[in-house]
């Protein structure tokens, strides 16, 4: 605890700690005044003299490109990554970004305030913990900085647009709208970044609410189509709801506590848990604010809305929504589960356990059976990010249960944090190969409608290397080794089991006779789990076997339409999915670190 | 090889180069398959090398020759038993309990005994005089074109099987031999692929053994599990005999015998001998009379130690029942479907049956003997357990001389009947010829035409017949005494007995009938009349095997029928040539013993007398006016003349009666067989083989189909209103605070 | 290790470059691709025939390991977190299979040496090799699960793209049906994983999860817990894991009722798949319960014998007749596969080295067999457009050299003496019918076997009758060649069936080449495992 | 002063006539004013929070959550509009040309 260091808004050491949030703001800025540059004048009144105030006008030729915004919105997030990257390359600086933080030398201490940074600085009783900078959220940033530049760079040919010399309303409309998407990308992302970092649920809820509503914008971008907007504004409902519902619950939290900061709430839920029963109020927020973020990572039965927003939504698009955004939902649901609610505060396992076990259960096994017979690529999919939002949450119910055996004593913390790690891991591969195969169907949507699994028709012939990348993020998906997709199942098989065998080994070394009975259920989950993985296996491999055995439908014939970016950001997405699946040794330990900077008093039992 | 020679006994040096025997034709090959391949119609290939028959013949002259050298050594003293050398071939391991594995090995090597020295010389002997002969009739068969390199590598790779069978020193290793034969006479059997029946007749032929060779493999394991080894060496050592269960060891041997009928064309695995005579004659000569029906014999002959043991007494006596029933049903039963056969050679078969059966009857009453008998310290026991097993042994060779002969020379009337057939009409030899050149009804006076091959017949059918003082009648006298010796003391065995007895008339009958329809009488059609003499690559076996037969009388007089170990009467003993056969032919027509002397002229009767009688008085006659006649044919045709004329009569009932018409039907065995596989086998597996479609795999394929109906439904639950979608996030909502609750 | 880097890795540039080249480019390559590729396959069969003849395979006999002692051994940190290292070594139990892929990597080249396609087909080939010889020369569980499941995705391709009619769906089933149990197996691998529970952590351990996936500790690790009466990981989890493990390796075998993926893919598969399917895939079951169950959970194995019995017994028996009741001569030789894998389970179950040196021998003679069984398959599909048997009769006068390749491979599949199949069968009987009469149970089991012989023998000669022989009626040839003249097969083909037809014969007659080692192997594990735990339970007549 | 309790119990109704209107309404309009209703409840609730702890925080909570209730109506205007430019109605029912 004592690494953290705690800062106030502007203080000197903030801009090092929210720089790559301050980058995304200096980029969102930069996208809403350089296409706007221009030789505008103003005329001095009563004069000639004109004065340049450069906003609006005729625009300079050098970013007159259309193609600027994407530029600057995709340099902007890559920084913003790249910084992230850099924080883990050098030594990670932990920061708590608080309310108010008073320097000792002005006031002394009084009851309630707490001496931070080694004893220079009080934190003042009423001072609010609002972000946290350590290795769990900085993990986040980078997935979801990862995901939304790797959108950015595929959609830069998805968008259309038109030469500057086009003066048609058309033209100036589409090269208009341009800047907007990646305005939307670049909140999207700012917004994420909120949620990883929010120590506060109602900050947390803002960036989520900030995030959720670029989305809602980005899937109905496409207004020129049915689907578009059809699938935009049904996300938008439904979202919505689930937000309004889980805003609910943190209006009933703090009715209870008084306070929406994660480790208020934790003292308070560890105090409330009692045996003999438990307060209602808490338990039907904690309902409420399941649901919410139930929503965001799609677990049944709140996934509704999401196959239709992603056939909906363009390709990249539908990617951020299976990976960032579920992501967003994952940190969600660790800050409300496993701090707030935290199993610690209740013998045996957390409250929520046996819920979010059916939760689980449902989820990966409703998304598989409808992604077995779905005929549309993205619908398919969607159920599978379904799915794999429902082995997310059976690694959370393991980890809910950490602590069921009273002889886990010393142990249950390992088996925690690895199934953090593999969540954690889970979520990283899941960018690579969820987004990846989003962005192959992106560039087969650049050349008409992919509604139908016939598109993928012949695409070995077509396109060999886009076929090769296709299956190879198949079998990812499916968790065929040795794969990322296979790691990362792995992983979270090897947690549940973990946690669900516990130390059988020391009851096995004294003889005693165990059976697999005498495991935790969520033993279970992961044989579960992996009979899900092989439901899925067939989906996967009909995405294969149309790719390789068909031949190429109608007119959909030769190779597809060029765009370099993509094909790059592709590339990079095959790279990663088969170099975490080989050598994942170090990808593992980022995990592990994160994982172990979520809760502190894991790794200190 | 690792390994190196092990016994102690001194041995003929000629031992040393017994695998020669084996691997000369073995490694002969693939290189005639090999020079057949490459020079296939090449003209020295073709004319000098005969397609590969001459190198067959050096191989087999010189198998031949090294066998006759070992047999030489051997002759003169019997003690030389035992394993030449023997080599390690399998080295595994079992577990019986206890702290450590038991290491087991598997061995080859050569064993040489008297049973051995006997099948050697009829095996090597044979398998070369079959080889000339099959060079001339192979060779000159048109239908053979460009194929022959093939028949010999196939018949070369069978001496080897069969010389190999004879000469290792396991069970394992005569097994391994003996399917070996089995291949190559699948292969022999459909030489001509083409035939539908040949095809049918090979896979007849290798499925009904192989369901006997089953029952030999289990048979061979008991024995191994009771002795823990296969070698000879081993299993016969009375010492280890002495230690196993009685009724463990007449399992494995019932096992073993199931085998041997198969081998043997026994009852009720008979049915693939006849169906065999598909293949060319050469080889119906080697696998039916030579070799390959003998490796059954060879087998139940092995197990004498096992009933002569002192340990087993009076234990083994069931199994040597069994062993003398089958043979003596077989004898019975082939002998009355011989009645009614047409084909030349398919009587040859029947009739190759029937004496196998006298054998096995002659084995399993030996065997009786040497297991009820004090054999071991009593000598007159000695001496009737010795002469039954030397009987049975005897008529093995007797039968496989006269037979072979026979074979071969049906072949060459075969041979000639279907030359003449193609001179007479010059059309080409098809497919769709409807001349049978096998069959009977186009025979007839051929004895004019053909006297080598006649007088070869002739002595053949005397043989089997057992004719007093040529070949089959020492051996079948031998057998038919000692089943009624046996008779005498268990009631059981008086119906081998009266089989054999039985039999002996009904060989005589069908013998007689096959050679006076064959070569008496007048031609029964056009092609008849214009056969002509043989060449001589074909009348060279059968000069050679006339004289072996006719020179029987001197085999038993050397001590043929005493052919066991530890003999007083050895061969060639202390007593002599003319002692011996005055020994031997007063034992046999002026016995002491009035019932065995009654005996002897009752068997007499009826094979040499009543059969050929009954068969004379109905088929023959004189020849063909102006055809003229070897002097020695002139009072056998006379006889059928005179016979045939003055008691001819309509046998048009008995032939058309139930029991003859069931005879050419083969009692319908075949047929019921036939019905077996179609119905029960082949319904049964079609059945299982929908099953595992329907049910295993259908299962299989409900889960896909299922899991697909299934998907439908659950996507049918997003009905694309967002009120819908709305409806379940609040059922959500509440299934989750239930789960809170219900916990809480 | 090369033998596992080199392949993969090679095929994997080859078809990464073919695949950025024009048509015309490719087409001109593929010559250039499959000699060098077979050039590459047999520079590794030299190499393991150094080994063979160096070490595994002393013509004095083998001088023995002893046992969960490995050859040739190496070992990198490949997942330190988690203890996963890139662990291989040899023993006389993955020797001989090791051996047999890379000789039946050249011998299915060159068996197909024109498969169209060849610029992907040959690497593709190539790549199956290296993954298979992962799977039997890991010594970590992990990379024996990657290798394990690696071996699908060639196999997948090489059905899918040149397989027959209905390959879509023999492909996916073929995936969907061994992934599935191989996840299970994964459940069970992981279980087993944290149940170990030593005093001190065993070595090679994880730095996350302080446990080990190394095979030989593991092994080690599970003597020293088995010993004394004792279970490792106590009786009921041993089951338990023992029977998830099972799973997997039995629908690889693949054993009856688990075997219905086999006929399809083999009747898809292009010949070479098949070859290796059938030659090399099918013996990772068996591989595997060798490797894994037995090794570590002989308690279990003890305990499930009836069951494993009884599945070899079903196997072996349903197979056949199956095999009888069929017209198809590819799915009738597939079945026979299922058949002879029935003999490994049961030589497995009757719990004796001699048992088990005949699985294991089992195991290599059929992978030189099936694959000249399939061998032919392929060729009379690819000269007569048919697999029905009856299509095609009179290959004797035709087709004279398929004919006799047909003839030996059915002969040596049927276990002709003297050819390598009849070693394993006559061991597998011994060893049956010596447990069945030292455990004292029912000698009736043995009519199963004795059954399958001659059902055996009547399935063969039924389709060599309707093949090999006849044909002179006028109904040959058949619709399907479409008038046109009726080839042999082509020297290629025959070079192949040649080669393998000398090896059925070499390890027949001289069985004990490969026998000794692997005989020694099952005595090392018995005397040095199997006696020690589980004690005279075994035995005693 | 009211007890918040009452209060509390108000915007619980509030938020169940919100929730049910959703889900029963086929306005798209309609629908959003429910959700709007929902949010209400949810600022009620902060409201009177914040007056039962003596917490001035409920209160910013409750003003930020109505600066978002405002842009969930630009927002959701703004889509409902582009709906109704392809669909012609913004009836929720009529809305599914996704589906399954």
């Amino acid at each position: 605890m004592s690494e953290v260091t705690y800062i106030q808004p502007f203080d000197d050491k903030f801009t090092t700690a929210l720089l790559p949030e301050l980058i995304l703001v200096a980029g969102l800025f930069a996208l809403i005044i350089i296409p706007n540059l221009g030789k505008a004048t103003f005329r001095v009144p009563g004069t000639q003299i004109r004065l340049p105030y450069f906003l609006g006008g005729e625009r300079y030729s050098l970013i007159s490109n259309p193609r600027l915004p994407g530029w600057i919105a995709v340099t902007t997030l890559v920084l913003a990554f790249v910084e992230v990257m850099m924080t883990f390359e050098s030594g990670l600086q932990r920061y708590m970004i608080v309310s108010e933080l008073l320097p000792t030398t002005i006031n002394g201490v009084t009851a309630g305030d707490v001496l931070v940074n080694g004893g220079s600085h009080i934190l003042p009783s009423g001072s609010k913990e609002l972000l946290l900078i350590n290795g769990f959220s900085r993990l986040f940033e980078m997935i979801f900085f990862g995901a939304i530049s790797l959108a950015a760079i595929a959609s830069m040919n998805r968008l259309q647009s038109f030469d500057s010399s086009d003066r048609s309303t058309n033209a100036l409309y589409n090269n208009r709208r341009q800047a907007d998407f990646y305005i939307l990308l670049l909140t999207a992302a700012m917004g994420m970044a909120i949620v990883a970092l929010a120590q506060d649920l109602f900050v947390l809820f803002l960036g989520l609410e900030l995030a959720s509503f670029s989305s809602y914008v980005l899937v109905a971008f496409h207004k020129e189509s049915k689907e578009g907007t059809e699938g935009g504004m049904k996300y938008f409902i439904v979202g919505s709801v689930a937000s309004g519902i889980g805003l609910y619950g943190l209006s009933m939290l703090y009715l209870w506590a008084g306070t929406l900061q994660l480790g208020e709430l934790s003292v308070a839920f560890d105090a409330a848990m009692a045996p003999q029963g438990s307060p209602a109020l808490p338990l039907i927020a904690l309902g409420f604010i399941l649901v919410g973020f139930g929503f965001k990572v799609s677990a049944a039965p709140f996934h509704f809305a999401a196959p239709d927003a992603y056939a909906g939504a363009s390709s990249p698009v539908a990617g951020i929504l299976a990976t960032a955004s579920k992501a967003m939902g994952i940190v969600g649901l660790t800050r409300m589960l496993l701090i707030v609610a935290s199993p610690e505060s209740n013998d045996g396992s957390a409250i929520w356990l046996v819920a979010l076990g059916i939760l689980s259960v449902v989820t990966m096994t409703w998304g598989n059976i409808a992604a077995l017979g779905s005929d549309n690529p993205k619908r398919m999919l969607a159920y599978s990010s379904v799915a794999h939002a429902g082995y997310m949450l059976a690694g959370l119910t393991a980890i809910g249960a950490w602590n069921w055996d009273p002889k886990l004593a010393g142990h249950g913390g390992d088996a925690a944090i690895m199934v953090m790690t593999a969540i954690l891991f889970h979520l990283v591969v899941l960018v690579c190969f969820k987004l990846g195969a989003f962005l192959v169907l992106s560039i087969l949507e650049s050349e008409g409608e992919v509604s139908k699994m016939s598109s993928l028709r012949g695409l070995s012939k077509r396109e060999p290397l886009l076929a090769v990348s296709m299956f190879i993020f198949m079998i990812s998906l499916a968790g065929v080794p040795p794969m990322s997709g296979f790691m990362s199942k792995l992983l979270m098989i090897m947690g549940i089991v973990k946690v669900a065998i516990g130390n059988m080994g020391d009851a096995l070394s004294n003889g005693d006779i165990l059976s697999i009975g005498d495991a935790h259920w969520v033993w279970w989950l992961a044989l579960i789990m992996v009979l899900n993985s092989a439901i899925s296996m067939f989906y996967y491999l009909r995405v294969i076997v149309t790719m390789y055995f068909h031949e190429p439908e109608g007119d959909r014939q030769g190779p597809l339409p060029s765009g370099w970016q993509v094909r790059t950001a592709i590339f990079a997405c095959v790279i990663a999915s088969v170099f975490f699946g080989i050598n994942a040794d170090g990808l593992i330990e980022l995990c592990e670190m994160a994982a172990n900077s979520l809760n502190y008093s894991w790794a200190s039992q | 090889m690792s390994g190196s020679s092990s016994s102690e006994v001194v041995h003929s040096s000629m031992a040393e180069y017994a695998p020669l025997i084996i691997l000369l034709p073995m490694l002969a090959m693939p290189v005639i398959l090999f020079l057949g391949k490459v020079f296939n119609t090449n003209p020295t290939w073709k004319n000098t090398l005969k397609e590969g028959g001459i190198i067959a013949l050096v191989a087999m002259g010189a198998s031949l020759f090294i066998s006759l050298a070992i047999i030489k050594d051997y002759l003169g003293s019997f003690s030389n038993n035992g394993d030449i050398f023997s080599l390690t071939w399998l080295n595994t391991a079992i577990w019986e309990g206890g702290a450590s594995t038991t290491p087991i090995s598997f061995g080859f090597g050569i064993y040489i005994d008297h049973i051995t020295v006997m099948l050697l010389f009829v095996a090597a002997f044979l398998c070369f005089l079959i080889n000339i002969f099959a060079i001339g009739y192979m060779n000159t068969d048109p239908i053979n074109d460009n194929r022959n390199h093939r028949f010999y590598a196939e018949f070369v790779l069978f001496c080897a099987g069969m010389l190999g069978m004879v000469l290792s020193d396991s069970f394992l290793w005569l097994f391994i031999f003996w399917e070996i034969m089995g291949l190559c006479s699948y292969l022999l059997i459909g030489f001509y692929y083409e035939r539908p029946s040949a095809a049918s007749a090979a896979k007849k032929a290798f499925m009904t053994t192989r369901i006997g060779d089953v029952f030999l493999m289990i048979g061979l394991i008991m024995l191994w599990d009771l002795f823990g080894s296969l070698d000879y060496s081993i299993v016969f050592d009375p010492a280890n005999i002495a230690a196993v269960s009685p009724g463990s060891l007449q399992m494995a041997l019932g096992m073993m015998f199931i085998g041997a009928v198969g081998k043997s064309a026994q009852f009720p695995l008979h049915v693939w001998l006849p169906d065999a005579m598909e293949g060319p004659t050469p080889v119906s000569a080697l696998i039916h009379a030579a070799t390959m029906v003998n490796a059954g014999l060879y087998l139940v002959a092995r197990m004498f130690p096992f009933f002569g043991a002192e340990s087993m007494s009076g234990e083994l006596i069931d199994l040597a029942f069994i062993i003398a029933s089958i043979g003596g049903i077989t004898a019975v039963m082939a002998a009355g479907i011989a009645f009614v056969q047409d084909d030349l050679k398919k009587v040859l078969a029947y009739s190759t049956m029937s004496q196998l059966g006298y054998v096995f009857t002659g084995l399993g009453v030996a065997l009786w003997l040497a297991n009820s008998l004090d054999w071991h310290h009593d000598p007159a026991a000695h001496t009737i357990v010795v002469v039954a097993f030397g009987a049975a042994l005897f008529h093995l060779f007797n039968h496989a001389m006269a037979k072979g002969m026979l074979f071969m020379a049906s072949g060459s009337v075969i041979h000639e009947v279907h030359h003449a057939h193609h001179h007479l009409h010059h059309d080409d030899h098809g497919d769709d010829d409807e001349f049978d050149a096998q069959s009977m009804k186009n025979m007839g006076g051929l004895a004019s035409k053909m006297p080598i091959t006649a007088t070869a017949m002739l002595v053949g059918s005397a043989s089997i017949m057992g004719l007093p003082l040529i070949g089959g009648f020492w051996s079948k006298e031998g057998i038919i005494a000692n089943a009624w010796r046996v008779a005498l003391e268990d009631p059981r065995f008086l119906f081998p007995a009266a089989c054999v007895l039985l039999g002996a008339g009904m060989t005589g009958f069908y013998m007689t009938r096959m050679w006076v329809k064959t070569f008496a009488g007048k031609p029964s059609n056009e092609v008849a009349a214009h056969v002509g003499p043989t060449n001589s690559w074909i009348k060279t076996p059968l000069f050679i095997l006339t004289f072996v037969t006719l020179s029987s009388v001197l085999l038993a007089g050397m001590g043929f029928t005493h052919w066991a170990p530890d003999s007083e009467y050895s061969f060639l003993s202390d007593k002599g040539l003319v002692d011996g056969i005055m020994y031997e032919l007063g034992h046999a027509f002026a016995n002491h013993d009035a019932f065995f002397f009654i005996l002897t002229y009752v068997a007499i009767a009826l094979g040499a007398i009543l059969g050929p009688f009954m068969a004379m008085s109905l088929f023959g006659g004189k020849l063909e006016e102006g055809e003229d006649c070897k002097p020695w044919f002139k009072p056998v045709i006379s006889l059928n003349n005179w016979v045939y004329n003055k008691y001819h009569w309509d046998n048009t009932g008995i032939a058309t009666s139930g029991l003859a018409v069931a005879l050419q039907n083969r009692l319908y065995i075949d047929k019921y067989y036939d019905l077996a596989m179609v119905k029960i086998v082949a319904g049964f597996s079609n059945k299982v083989a929908e099953a595992d479609t329907k049910i295993i795999d259908g299962t299989v394929k409900q889960i896909e189909d299922k899991s697909q109906k299934i998907s439908t439904i659950v996507r049918s639950l997003t009905t694309g209103s967002a009120r819908d979608y709305i409806l379940w996030v609040a059922i959500g909502t509440l299934l989750i605070f239930f789960f809170i609750w219900g916990v809480a | 290790m090369p033998l596992v880097g080199f392949p993969i890795i090679a095929s994997l540039i080859i078809m990464g470059t073919i695949s950025n080249v024009s048509e015309e480019v490719r087409e001109k390559l593929v010559n250039p691709i499959r000699w060098a590729i077979l050039l590459f396959s047999l520079g590794l069969l030299g190499l393991t025939t150094a080994m063979f003849y160096n070490y595994f395979g002393d013509l004095n006999g083998f001088e023995g390991i002893a046992f969960n002692s490995y050859e040739f051994t190496a070992r990198y940190a490949w997942v330190d977190s988690l203890g996963i290292y890139w662990s291989v070594g040899l023993d006389a139990l993955s020797f001989p299979m090791v051996w047999l892929t890379t000789l039946l990597l050249p011998i299915t080249i060159i068996a197909t040496w024109d498969e169209k396609n060849g610029a992907y087909y040959h690497p593709l080939i190539l790549l199956m090799g290296g993954a298979l010889i992962g799977v039997f020369v890991a010594l970590d569980l992990f990379m024996f699960y990657v290798f394990w499941e690696l071996t699908l995705i060639p196999m997948f391709f090489l059905i899918l793209k040149w397989g027959g009619e209905d390959r879509k769906y023999a492909a996916q089933k073929f995936f969907i049906y061994t992934f599935t149990a191989s996840v299970v197996m994964l459940l069970g691998l992981v279980t087993l994983y944290f149940l170990q529970n030593p005093l001190e952590p065993l070595a090679y351990s994880g730095t996350l999860t302080g446990r080990t996936f190394d095979i030989p500790e593991l092994v080690n690790y599970s003597y020293h817990a088995n010993m004394n009466g004792n279970w490792f990981l106590g009786a009921s989890m041993q089951k338990i894991i023992f029977a998830m493990l099972m799973l997997g390796f039995l629908v690889k075998l693949p054993a009856v009722p688990f075997h219905t993926w086999l006929p399809d893919a083999h009747v898809q598969a292009p010949t070479g798949g098949s070859m290796l399917l059938a030659g090399v895939m099918l013996k990772m079951g068996a591989y595997g319960m060798f490797r894994l169950p037995i090794a570590l959970f002989p308690h279990a194995l003890e305990y499930f014998q009836l069951v494993l019995m009884t599945i070899g017994m079903v196997s072996l028996i349903w197979g056949s007749i199956v095999c009888l009741g069929q017209t198809n001569l590819k799915k009738m030789v597939a079945y026979s596969s299922v058949s002879h894998m029935g003999v490994i389970c049961i030589g497995i179950a009757t719990m004796q080295p001699i048992g088990w040196a005949a699985a294991l021998f089992m195991m290599f003679a059929h992978g030189i067999i099936s694959p000249h069984l399939f061998a032919v398959c392929g060729a009379f599909k690819h000269h007569y457009h048919s697999m029905e048997i009856g299509s095609m009769r009179g290959m004797a006068k035709h087709s004279p050299w398929l004919a006799t390749s047909m003839m030996f491979a059915w002969m040596a599949s049927l276990g002709l003496p003297l050819l390598a199949g009849f070693v394993a069968e006559l061991m597998v009987l011994i060893a049956l019918w010596h447990f069945l009469v030292a455990e004292g149970w029912s000698v009736l089991w043995m009519v199963g076997p004795a059954l399958v012989l001659a059902v055996t023998a009547a399935y063969y000669l039924w389709s060599m009758q309707r093949t090999i022989f006849e044909g002179g009626d006028e109904t040959q040839p058949p619709a399907s060649m479409d008038g046109q003249p009726i080839p042999d097969i082509a020297n290629h083909e025959k070079l192949a069936m040649f080669v393998l037809a000398m090896f059925t014969i070499l390890f027949g007659v001289m069985p004990w080449i490969a026998l000794d080692m692997m005989n020694d192997w099952s005595i090392q594990i018995f005397e040095g495992l199997i006696m020690p735990i589980l004690g005279n339970f075994n035995g005693g007549v | 002063m009211i007890d918040p309790a009452w209060v509390s119990g108000l915007s619980a109704i509030l938020f169940i006539i919100g929730l049910i209107g959703v889900f029963t309404r086929k306005n798209a309009i309609i629908v959003l004013m429910c959700i709007e209703l929902m949010l209400n409840a949810a600022n009620m609730q902060f409201a009177a929070a914040a007056v039962h702890h003596g917490d001035a925080t409920g209160w910013v909570y409750a003003l930020f959550a109505i600066a978002i209730a405002a842009s969930e109506v630009a927002i959701g205007l703004a889509i409902f509009l582009a709906v109704y430019g392809k669909h012609e109605t913004i009836t929720l029912d009529d809305i599914n040309v996704l589906s399954n």
